[in-house]
């Protein structure tokens, strides 16, 4: 319920931030409508769970971007109440240009499959699914079949489906494999993995399962969870902890959504698949930051005010 | 685009009206590449926290870059001149006072002396011992508020407290003495209105050795920081042939190594008696000349205030005659002018008195140390950045009661 | 990657409602924090200055006068300047009072007071930040005068040229630990004050004085204090505000002094921990972990107060720097240094595994740093008691003498 | 040097500019031709043996009843540490006097504050406004016969009805 407000309500802060930059005339009010619409797309990243963009967000743009947007007016403007006064040529042409670009964002929207699948990524979406538990608040007993690649239906101490969970949430509460702090503690929300009689589950005891599982559960096909448990059995591969088995099943960034808000896969997507468009704009940003620099070169000798006779 | 010249001419400070302006309109003169910033006309003052007193500075600013400053003064002038014209000669003392009014009793001593030049009067030893003494401690005391509001101007508040703790017990001594603890009137013509009380001698003293190692203190503080260098060092530099040219004096001239002291070129009382050195700007921080040195020099005067005092306290003893000479009841010196300046904290401090034989002076003319001083601010503080104008109006030390008299 | 210690949610409430009840809890901290700030700089400054401060309102050296200060101020007329940007006018102090505090949402004090447990928090905090720097400028520039305009210029170029070595500086912390995440980073402090990340290696003891110097110039205070500088531009940025609207600016600035002191304390001196390592211990005992809670949020809190007290110490000895001395040090100074660090601790971790070396450099990095800090401390409390006052009674004694003058020695 | 010997080099130096100077007073000093001072001020500052480089102050005199304005510049030689006064005479009705601010720009100022207060025009003089008066004020205060005017923008100045003249 809260997650449907906050997100129609940054949706429409949004649209009316996007208005207002179109409509005011005075330049620092756009500036302040802009702030409006990016501060909307951040709590838009922080709702979609993304919260390392979201962040990034806030800092690049509203903290960087806009801020140097009005220093820059600050400096050159001639007074505050400075108003726009476009041609009609420049009407049209800028007509034409914004028709262009929203004749293509509706196509990519129709074009686009938007996948509605039972992902659980969040706190919110797990919500929704009628258990109003944290999925990791759970005494995760069983694997009990694969629902599809990347997640499985698991069933809880008192034998109730507990509903999907991503095989990220699964190694997440692994992960925590609790060396710090004892099990079993009233308020403890995130329970190891335990098998039947309570202890928590070894990488072992899981692939175990997942061997047991009968063909028709498993939704992940044979060769890859074959090849998996072949590279498991793998006489250099000693500890076989749950995550182990988690990476093995899912495929290579599986493990690397551990800790559910992407950042680890924000980096490895940076420094590995898309390496060089990162390094292309960083020379861009370069090549802006001497521009800049040339631009705003001292004209007058500030020679530190050393004043003297003139 | 508005045309760069036009918006230099206009000298109104208020913003002008809103105007459509169509920026889009691309005219290939006014428009080049680099990032045009827009001057403005800054009014610091006269309502501003680091002007001393009600100093105006019109400044023309590029961003930070200070282009032109032009002070505006007259906001206290109260024509004391005018007056002097109407008042018999031990009645105008009070308004010397007022002049400079952080160092009231050299003030007093300026003008006593010029009438007892003027009028061929002798004063008695004792009252000249006297004299130099309370002259050297108000130096001190000027000296203390000038360094305090100067780390004001420069944002650090503590020294100012620190200077104002020890200004408070000279002003003790002094009230001890004359009543008074900012207008004193206490030198007045023929000498000082009433000798001291016992025992104040040995509180000045006391108060000298509690003093001597403060001053080492204030060095640590704000001399030496670090900050304080680089906000002060080649800052506000002024050559000493300038510094002549401009008829700068006191700190001001010295700071910018010009040896120049009235204590020693004209030396009356018992100024001649006395051992100290003129201290002059070095350039140990920077330049020759800049704030930093003009804001040391009045530091090392202190020090030498503070030997001449002593110097005076151990002959004082055997001085012949009172506290004051013989004086006719009404005052009329002979018909005649003369021009008497004599070291005051700020520079020299002259007064021209022109009297026709009657009690009253024909004409009275004082020439204020801070007003000499200040007319350089334009020629240093162009091409020096906002920050700056602070430091260098804190530097020449302006009190605006003598500026505007 | 050090496990984090488990989450546990103070009050078995639904979501929605333990938030609004956590929000409520934190905000009155912080706010009471900040109120006790204010009066704590006027009784520091006060005593740096051999003078007494606030004495009177409402009784022991009025402790009541921030209070005072707040109703004082909303009862002054909150005028807008005619010429001002209305809306903006208005909007400009609560974009500078919101990050403050929203950035104590993210803050954990102790590892079971920490509100929003993500593995991001120092991005976060650095992302609510951001906001604040636009309520100052729309204040400067919305108030329509000269000064607040160049206090605006200012804190424009200061604060968005700070962020980057301050970025660096939080990154080298992150870099030794591995996680974004504050818990994660201040766990990994625990166990005595060899274990600090401020000791742990030279480039990290570095990397906090960067850290200190572009945290001051982040939050516009001691010689950084350029925006609102009260010798130059009569008041900065605030010059127009009055009555409750800068009563705002002032109440952010107080808070974001407490959340810089805290996040020093929790990048670098060992977030909750104690430098003996009793509060890891009483973590790990299963009966004391509540204890350990409060007793760590306790510590947090005294660390971060003995920042904020090294701020204030600043900010009254020393002058104001230029506006290009700001800069000259941000580019020249603080960004090559926070590079080097960070380049130095990731040498640091690759060639120097650790055990018995990595021991002895903590333990003579920490020999330098608390001992120095103790140094600093010694003095402070001979000054206190010991330098003689000074002023000799003698001094001060009435004058009684007055009437029977003598005429001559 | 001596004030006597400074006023025999003027002398015989400017014999004609230079008229009575009486070097024997308490104030030695030399009234100088207003058409030739400005030459005079620059040999005072740049002779070796006078070297004047110190302009002290400028001082206007109000005379009635000779019907002069007469500027008295008092200077001083930092190298030799000798005095001397120097006095332009203008008339009163029309004062006009050249100004010296090329030779001492410490001239500038104290000009400005003669004119000011005195109603000397300094010829030459690069900014010559009023310097501590409002510049819309009427008269020149330092005048003997100046009248002080009974309000200024609506407020009252002086509420003496017969002002007797000054005391002499």
């Amino acid at each position: 319920m809260l997650e449907a407000i906050l997100f129609y309500g940054f949706a429409a802060m949004a649209l009316a931030g996007a208005f207002g930059v179109l409509l005011s005339r005075n330049i620092v009010r756009t500036a302040v409508w802009l702030l409006a619409t990016l501060g909307a797309a951040a709590g838009l990243y922080f709702l979609l769970g993304a919260m390392f963009v979201g962040a990034i967000q806030l800092i690049v743009y509203a903290g960087g971007t806009l801020v140097l947007i009005i220093f820059g007016v600050m400096l050159t403007s001639k007074n505050p109440h400075m108003r726009f006064a476009p041609r009609r040529a420049e009407v049209a042409v800028a007509a034409v240009v914004c028709l262009a670009l929203v004749g293509l964002l509706v196509w990519v929207l129709l074009h686009s499959t938007w996948y509605v699948g039972p992902i659980v990524q969040t706190r919110a979406q797990w919500a929704q699914t009628g258990v109003n538990e944290h999925p990791w608040a759970h005494d995760l007993q069983a694997v009990t079949q694969f629902l599809d690649a990347n997640h499985v239906a698991i069933v809880d101490a008192k034998g109730v489906p507990c509903g999907p969970v991503t095989l990220a949430g699964l190694a997440r509460a692994a992960w925590y494999e609790l060396t710090v702090m004892p099990q079993g503690d009233q308020g403890d929300r995130r329970q190891p993995l335990h098998d039947a009689d309570g202890k928590p589950m070894s990488g072992d005891q899981l692939l175990a399962e997942l061997h047991a599982l009968p063909p028709q559960d498993r939704a992940i096909d044979d060769a890859a969870l074959e090849s998996a448990i072949a590279a498991l059995e793998s006489p250099d591969a000693p500890a076989r902890t749950v995550q182990q088995v988690a990476y093995a099943c899912g495929d290579a960034d599986l493990l690397t959504d551990a800790d559910g808000d992407g950042t680890r896969n924000i980096g490895l997507g940076f420094l590995g698949v898309y390496l060089l468009p990162f390094e292309v704009i960083s020379v861009l940003l370069l090549a802006v930051l001497i521009g800049a620099a040339y631009l705003a070169r001292p004209r007058v000798p500030a020679s530190g005010g050393t004043g003297g006779g003139r | 685009m508005l045309d760069r010249d036009e918006s230099r001419t206009t000298a109104s400070l208020i913003i002008p009206d809103p105007v459509d302006v169509d920026v889009t309109r691309d005219d290939a003169a006014g428009v080049d590449s680099d990032v045009m910033t827009e001057e403005m006309l800054v009014n610091m003052g006269p309502q501003h926290p680091s002007t001393h007193g009600v100093l105006r500075v019109v400044l023309r600013t590029d961003g930070e870059m200070v282009l032109e400053a032009t002070p505006h003064v007259g906001y206290l002038h109260r024509c004391a001149e005018k007056i002097g014209e109407n008042l018999q000669y031990f009645q105008f003392i009070p308004y010397t006072d007022r002049m400079d009014y952080l160092a009231g009793m050299n003030n007093n001593l300026a003008f006593a002396l010029a009438v007892e030049k003027l009028a061929g009067l002798e004063v008695p030893e004792r009252a000249q011992y006297i004299r130099v003494i309370f002259a050297e401690m108000n130096r001190i005391a000027s000296h203390l508020v000038s360094m305090g509001t100067y780390g004001l101007d420069l944002g650090a508040f503590t020294p100012f407290l620190y200077a104002f703790r020890e200004r408070e017990l000279i002003l003790d001594l002094f009230e001890a003495a004359c009543g008074a603890r900012l207008t004193y009137s206490y030198i007045t013509v023929g000498g000082v209105t009433d000798d001291i009380p016992a025992g104040w001698l040995e509180r000045c003293v006391e108060f000298l050795d509690y003093f001597e190692p403060k001053i080492k203190e204030y060095n640590d503080l704000l001399s030496y920081n670090h900050i304080f260098i680089k906000r002060t060092a080649n800052v506000g530099v002024i050559p000493p042939d300038r510094a002549i040219a401009w008829g700068l004096s006191g700190p001001v001239l010295r700071g910018s190594g010009v040896a120049w002291d009235l204590r020693k070129a004209t030396p009356d009382l018992v100024y001649g008696r006395m051992d100290f050195e003129v201290c002059t700007g070095k350039g140990r921080m920077g330049a020759v000349g800049d704030c930093w040195d003009r804001y040391f020099v009045r530091i090392e005067e202190m020090e030498q205030s503070v030997r001449i005092v002593r110097q005076c306290i151990d002959q004082i003893g055997g001085a012949a005659g009172g506290h004051k000479a013989k004086m006719p009841k009404i005052l009329k010196p002979p018909a005649g002018e003369t021009y008497y300046g004599i070291e005051n904290p700020r520079g020299e401090l002259g007064f021209l008195v022109i009297s026709d034989g009657t009690a009253v002076p024909y004409r009275v003319k004082a020439r204020g140390p801070s007003f000499c001083n200040l007319a350089i601010l334009n020629e240093v503080a162009t091409d020096c950045l906002l920050a700056d104008v602070p430091a260098i109006v804190g530097s020449i030390d302006v009190v605006m009661g003598e500026v505007d008299r | 990657m050090v496990p984090a210690p488990d989450y546990i949610p103070l009050i078995n409430l639904p979501r929605p409602i333990e938030a609004v009840a956590v929000i409520a809890v934190y905000l009155g901290f912080v706010s009471v924090v900040a109120m006790f700030f204010i009066w704590w700089e006027r009784k520091v400054s006060a005593h740096m200055q051999s003078r007494l401060g606030p004495m009177r309102v409402g009784g022991w050296h009025g402790w009541s006068q921030s209070l005072a200060d707040g109703l004082k101020l909303l009862s002054k007329e909150d005028l807008i300047p005619d010429e001002a940007d209305r809306p903006l006018f208005r909007i400009a102090p609560y974009l500078a009072f919101v990050p403050a505090f929203a950035a104590f949402a993210v803050l954990p004090f102790s590892a079971k007071f920490a509100f929003v447990d993500v593995s991001i928090t120092v991005v976060l905090i650095f992302g609510i930040l951001a906001l604040e720097v636009l309520g100052v400028i729309l204040g400067g520039w919305a108030s329509n005068s000269k000064w607040s305009l160049y206090g605006a210029m200012r804190e424009a170029c200061q604060i968005v040229s700070y962020e980057i070595p301050l970025g660096l500086a939080v990154l080298t912390p992150v870099l030794t630990v591995g996680s974004l995440s504050l818990v994660d980073i201040s766990i990994d402090q625990g166990g005595g004050i060899h274990r600090w990340l401020a000791f742990r290696n030279p480039f990290l003891f570095v990397s906090f004085g960067v850290f200190f110097i572009a945290s001051l110039a982040a939050n516009k205070r001691a010689p950084f204090d350029l925006p609102e500088s009260e010798s130059e531009l009569v008041a900065g940025f605030h010059t127009e505000y009055s009555g409750m609207r800068f009563a705002m600016f002032f109440f952010a600035e107080y808070a974001a002094m407490f959340l810089i002191g805290g996040l020093a304390a929790l990048l670098y001196l060992g977030g909750w921990y104690d430098p003996f390592g009793i509060v890891l211990h009483m973590e790990h005992t299963p009966s004391l972990v509540w204890w350990a809670a409060l007793a760590g949020a306790g510590i947090f809190v005294v660390k971060a107060f003995t920042m904020v007290f090294v701020q204030m110490w600043l900010r009254w000895t020393l002058p104001r720097l230029r506006i290009d001395q700001v800069l000259y040090m941000c580019v020249k100074v603080l960004l090559p240094l926070a590079c080097v660090n960070l380049l130095g601790v990731a040498l640091w971790a690759w060639l120097f595994p650790g055990g018995a070396a990595q021991l002895a450099v903590q333990i003579v990095l920490t020999v330098i740093g608390a001992g120095g800090a103790g140094a600093f401390l010694a003095i402070l409390v001979w000054a206190m008691f010991f330098r003689g006052r000074g002023i000799t009674v003698s001094m001060l004694k009435p004058w009684t003498n007055l009437l029977h003058r003598t005429e001559s020695k | 040097m001596t004030p006597e010997q400074i006023s025999r080099r003027l002398q015989d130096r400017f014999a004609d500019a230079v008229r009575a100077a009486d070097a024997s007073g308490l104030h030695p000093h030399a009234v100088v031709e207003p058409g030739r001072w400005v030459e005079v001020a620059r040999f005072l500052r740049d002779d070796a043996d006078l070297a004047m480089d110190f302009l002290r102050s400028i001082s206007g005199v109000d005379y009635p009843e000779d019907g002069k304005l007469v500027s008295v510049y008092d200077l001083i030689s930092t190298r030799h540490g000798h005095a001397f006064a120097i006095k332009v005479e203008a008339p009163r009705d029309n004062p006009h006097t050249p100004s010296v601010c090329d030779v001492w720009p410490a001239a500038d100022w104290h000009e400005r504050e003669a004119f000011d207060l005195l109603g000397i025009v300094y010829d030459g003089h690069p900014r010559l406004t009023r310097i501590l008066l409002p510049d819309d004020w009427a008269g020149y205060p330092l005048r003997k016969d100046y009248e002080f005017p009974r309000e200024y923008h609506g407020i009252p100045c002086s509420t003496e009805t017969n002002q007797e003249r000054p005391l002499h």
